[in-house]
């Protein structure tokens, strides 16, 4: 957007929308939305809390095992998708319905199932996260164009070399842009995970706020969230538009 | 009203002194220039003339602006300077009394091949019954009889750019504005388009102003061949090869003088590309 | 190497009637029953073990199945849940779709609303339900609200995308047959847009999907959370899992309808 | 299958079997020593006295390792499952219909419930018919309305649940709910910012068991003295908060209990605890056989017992052997 001639880049608009949460703040509507001032203020009195840190501690650990183990799985899982059509018919439908059904409503199952610690949301990070990586891998292993094969296997690659030196890193973008948005559904269900478990990590900071009406410390924990997601989401995205050029070489 | 040549004096490729073609200018480029907002100069002061009746063609190295031109005479786009005429009013922008022919098709996967010829005509309110009545009669006249129903992706690259064709022939414009438009389909299928293109300028009456970068299809089908530059282009030579086009198509590819204007040209834009 | 070539490198005498099986084996439906029949056993054996006293069977679940099926609470609950589910979505789709074009074709309303949807489409929206739940009570809105909080970025985001890169040769085309600004947008902008704000419609019915449930779990029980939250606290899991499974099959059915519509009213040409 | 599809399913089982195996191994870590216990709320004000108990019982060496749930019958569950040793929660229901091998060794709050309503209702005559929301079916809140129901010889209208005394709070004050039963603390908020539209009713006179420590009877006859220490610190520690109800503040400083929770809610637990022991919600007695059968007779009447009372054996639902020896220790 360009106002007299200087080019605003996209989110210089967030300046408008604090200003107007900063008035809306003050009017009657406070009690919900409390003015941005003090929930900033809020913020940096409840992050160097303990408490805060170990449910930061609690949720990075699950978000991290949730996602290694969705990436472990996952694109193995892919690559097998992507090459063999039986396993392909056979798991796919299976890959499409949890990538589209409402995973919520599975997270009870796994909170009887395993408990309410950390393993809940460790299996509902994996749960949110890893069917897209493994759509992605696959999508990146079929997308290699023949010749590129081809010309693997007129060298004499074996077909281990073939498979690492080129398949893998000609699927890298799809692999990685699986990974993104397999992390961005991880964080949706790393918290998803919490609330409904609501006594681990952030779940129980919601809860404590929510059960005693303390509103401004209820959206400093949002925004910290909100925020953590979205950096999250930015670097992602430039380390894979780093990796973009691999796709060309199809 | 002679055509006023640009400030460059053009050197006459024909051999013979004949005059050139005595028709009145359809479409008058006026010291027309562009310049691309990141400060690329695309022309800088063209002038030309356009023939009523005739296939011009605007050929010239990649890059020097032809298209650019081809679009500032369709009013898709601004000149940053000077003006362009057609039928004597000066272009504002699009109008109904010039067609385009896309590069890329541009037709509209969601629609049949009907709906995709009648679309001008859409556009501008023909009731359905007429404009559909307009649209089965280009469609034959560019051999799609019997694909009516069917839809662009079920329909070949030429198959396709007939589909263009016949949208811009269907709203009867006087200039029919074409921009490399057989550069998407194989090299028999535009064997067969520059002979149709041939009866066409022929049979319709029309003005047609053809952009290609291929030398032999700009000697084959054009009247007039208008030679640019390199960028800021302008003109650097007009051609009027001087070929006998009424009988056999295929004798004119043999055809010697066909082959020494195409020499000729080639040896001009040759010393564009080092 | 596909299975299929394998088989044509075999001699060909000896495994004639072998060939004919194995191309009925990988035939793509006989596969999926396969699939499905092998997850259900294993379900069957995992329940059988038992994995732990909270997970039924298979055959247990079915049975809870018609149980909840029987005595009409299925049904019921499936009202209940619709309710703020359709109209969450109804809102979503008009308001996402409405400002998604709106965006995608006046840019600086696209500066101020875009930014709000991009974080909202990378936040975790299911922190906000408490939010709503102060703001609008325990009722059907804050129900309402949460479907589309969960629904909207992405239909909104997807529209504004599609229309946004509408392809540049289709505009031209339009332009210069004189096409006026509301032409361009009804005849070429919109129908060239139309799969993409469609694929954006699936994903927002799934998130809708998974903001009614949320509600529901979170908010009040009511509807199909309440069916499961019921059966979770006095540990009938059997019922649980069929309400679990029910909901999942329901929108997963749900998306594959929204499809079939797309294709047979506004997609001719893919149907052709 | 291809030798590729071969190895990589290889690798693709051992890494399931990984995760799976170490979600399993930590649950194991978890039984050696310490007593299992699970809680089915956050550590927050209400829950705040019960883990004092537990930190003194650590201190006399019985060293513990609390589980939250988000709700009571999970807790309840993960007793039954073995997951916990004690939980904290009413397994009256659950004791009788599953046959669970529990047993409640101490009770720690009674149902001390407040019924409000809107105003228009001035009694629970005009009550009849009317909708009513409680915590969640056949809970403590919804066995005092039964009560009430029948003392007052009214039926009540559409049932709804709302889990929370907060939410059903907001409920009133938003207009969506007209009359619902809640605890002290959201009684208190409520008539301090909506006093002029609610009004409470009069609710139950003998408030019944609500949260009480219980355990698996195989674990506690097999960890006796584990038990007996736990119990008397519970007593001990419920009999210094009827003297002084700041005690639970004192302790909670001492041990650095909640540190970093929001001043707010530190602020609040010394009102809380006084006003709590002066509604008897905390009774210092602790559980006796009188108070069994008591509990019996509340909740039959509620319907969330079956069987006539006098058949329903104290024996089967409470172990009061830990409790005795406990009071004899204090000398009370």
């Amino acid at each position: 957007m360009v106002i007299s001639g200087i080019r605003l880049p996209l989110m210089t608009s967030l300046i408008v929308w604090a200003v107007i949460w900063e008035i809306v703040g003050h009017t009657d509507a406070g009690f919900i939305l409390p003015p941005l001032s003090s929930i900033v203020g809020r913020v940096f009195e409840i992050v160097p809390t303990a408490s805060f840190r170990d449910a930061l501690l609690i949720t990075g650990r699950a978000f991290l095992f949730g996602n290694l183990i969705a990436i472990g799985i996952g694109v193995p899982l892919g690559i097998l998708l992507g090459r063999s059509v039986i396993a392909d018919r056979l798991l796919l439908p299976w890959v499409n319905l949890f990538l589209s059904a409402p995973l919520s409503a599975l997270v009870p199952v796994i909170m009887v199932l395993f408990g309410l610690g950390e393993t809940t949301i460790v299996l509902t990070v994996v749960l949110f996260s890893m069917w897209i990586v493994v759509l992605n891998t696959r999508a990146g292993i079929r997308a290699i164009s023949p010749s590129l094969v081809e010309m693997a296997r007129s060298f004499g690659a074996s077909r281990w070399q073939a498979f690492s030196r080129i398949y893998v890193w000609a699927a890298l973008p799809e692999i990685l842009a699986g990974i993104r948005l397999g992390m961005i559904r991880a964080v949706k269900g790393v918290v998803i995970g919490q609330l409904l478990v609501s006594v681990v990590g952030f779940g129980t900071l919601f809860e404590i706020y929510q059960s005693h009406f303390l509103m401004e410390h209820f959206w400093a924990l949002l925004l910290v969230l909100f925020a953590f997601a979205f950096t999250l989401n930015e670097l992602l995205a430039g380390l894979e538009r780093r990796f973009a050029y691999y796709a060309a070489s199809r | 009203m002679t055509p006023n040549l640009a400030a460059a004096a053009p050197r006459h490729m024909t051999d013979l002194p004949s005059p050139l073609l005595t028709a009145r200018p359809i479409v008058e480029v006026k010291s027309v220039s562009k310049t691309y907002p990141g400060g690329i100069e695309a022309l800088s002061g063209i002038s030309l003339d356009f023939p009523e009746g005739r296939l011009t063609t605007l050929l010239g190295p990649s890059g020097c602006g032809k298209t650019t031109l081809l679009k500032i005479i369709a009013g898709l786009i601004p000149a940053s300077g000077g003006q362009v005429f057609v039928d004597g009013r000066e272009v504002k922008g699009p109008g109904p009394e010039r067609a385009f022919v896309f590069q890329d098709f541009a037709l509209m996967p969601w629609a049949s091949v009907i709906r995709n010829v009648a679309f001008g005509l859409e556009l501008r309110g023909v009731a359905h019954s007429e404009r559909e009545a307009i649209a089965e009669r280009h469609i034959a006249r560019v051999g799609l009889k019997g694909f009516e129903r069917k839809y662009p992706h079920e329909l070949s690259g030429g198959m396709r750019q007939r589909v263009g064709l016949a949208r811009a022939l269907a709203v009867d414009a006087k200039v029919v504005l074409m921009d490399e438009p057989f550069s998407a389909v194989d090299e028999q299928t535009r064997r067969k388009f520059q002979e149709e293109l041939l009866e066409l300028v022929a049979n319709e009456g029309k003005s047609f102003i053809f952009v290609t970068h291929s030398i032999e299809e700009a000697v084959y089908v054009s009247d007039r061949i208008a030679l640019l530059s390199r960028r800021p282009s302008r003109v650097s030579a007009i051609i009027e090869p001087k070929i006998a086009r009424d009988d056999d198509p295929d004798r004119i590819r043999r055809d010697s003088a066909y082959l020494d204007v195409v020499e000729e040209i080639w040896q001009q834009l040759k010393h564009y590309l080092d | 190497m596909p299975i299929s070539d394998l088989a044509t490198a075999l001699p060909r005498l000896r495994e004639a009637p072998a060939r004919r099986w194995r191309d009925v084996l990988i035939h793509p439906l006989v596969l999926r029953l396969l699939s499905f029949a092998a997850v259900f056993a294993l379900w069957e054996y995992a329940g059988r073990i038992p994995l732990s006293p909270a997970f039924p069977t298979f055959l247990e679940t079915l049975g809870g199945l018609g149980a909840i099926i029987a005595d009409g609470s299925l049904f019921k609950a499936f009202l209940i849940t619709l309710y703020p589910l359709v109209i969450g979505l109804a809102v979503s789709v008009l308001l996402g779709v409405g400002l998604g074009v709106l965006m995608g074709l006046h840019e600086p309303s696209e500066w101020l609303i875009a930014p709000v949807f991009i974080i909202a489409q990378a936040a975790p929206l299911a922190a906000l339900i408490p939010i709503l739940t102060f703001a609008y009570g325990i009722g059907l809105t804050a129900k309402i609200m949460t479907v589309c909080i969960m629904a909207m970025p992405v239909i909104v985001l997807n529209t504004l995308g599609a229309v946004r890169n509408t392809p540049k040769s289709l505009l031209e085309m339009g332009r210069s047959f004189l096409a006026s600004r509301s032409q361009s947008i009804r005849l070429v902008i919109l129908p060239a847009a139309s799969p993409m704000i469609f694929a954006g419609l699936r994903l927002g019915c799934a998130a809708a999907f998974i903001g009614v449930i949320l509600a529901e779990l979170l908010i009040t029980p009511t509807g199909i959370g309440d069916v499961i939250s019921y059966n979770q606290s006095v540990a009938d899991y059997p019922k649980m899992y069929a309400a679990i499974l029910s909901i999942i099959a329901f929108s997963v059915l749900f998306i594959e309808a929204l499809e079939r519509i797309e294709v047979t009213l506004f997609r001719p040409e893919a149907r052709a | 299958m291809k030798p590729l599809g071969r190895r990589l399913s290889i690798v693709l089982a051992a890494a399931f079997a990984a995760a799976v195996a170490m979600m399993f191994g930590s649950v194991a870590a978890q039984a050696q020593g310490k007593v299992r216990v699970a809680l089915g709320d956050v550590l927050s004000t209400e829950t705040l006295a019960m883990v004092i108990a537990l930190e003194r019982a650590k201190e006399k060496g019985v060293d513990y390792q609390v589980t939250h749930f988000s709700k009571e019958d999970l807790a309840i569950q993960a007793v039954i499952n073995g997951q916990a040793d004690l939980g904290i929660g009413t397994p009256y229901a659950v004791v009788q219909k599953s046959k669970a091998p529990l047993r409640v060794l101490f009770q720690g709050t009674r149902l001390v419930f407040f019924p409000v309503a809107d105003k228009s209702y001035k009694s629970w005559k005009d009550m009849n018919g009317q909708p009513i929301t409680f915590h969640a079916r056949a809970t403590g809140t919804e066995a005092i309305g039964n009560i009430i129901a029948k003392r007052e010889g009214i039926q009540f209208g559409e049932r709804s649940y709302v889990p929370g005394s907060e939410n059903r709070i907001i409920g009133m004050m938003k207009g969506q709910i007209k009359a619902t039963v809640v605890d002290l603390a959201n009684k208190n908020l409520l008539l301090e910012k909506a006093g002029d539209r609610f009004h409470v009713l009069p609710g139950v006179t003998a408030p019944a068991s609500d949260e009480t420590l219980f355990g698996n009877i195989e674990w506690i006859q097999k960890n006796e003295k584990q038990v007996d220490v736990i119990v008397t610190e519970f007593l001990r520690l419920w009999q210094e908060m009827a003297a002084n109800p700041a005690v639970v503040e004192q302790e909670r400083v001492k041990r650095k209990l909640m540190a970093d929770q929001p001043k707010e809610v530190l602020e609040g637990i010394t009102r809380f605890y006084t006003m709590a022991t002066k509604e008897g919600v905390y009774a210092p007695a602790g559980g006796s056989a009188e108070i069994a059968k008591a509990d019996f007779e509340f909740y039959t009447e509620a319907g969330q017992m079956q069987g006539p009372v006098a058949e329903l054996k104290v024996e089967d639902f409470w172990y009061l052997a830990p409790l005795e020896r406990a009071r004899k220790a204090l000398g009370s």
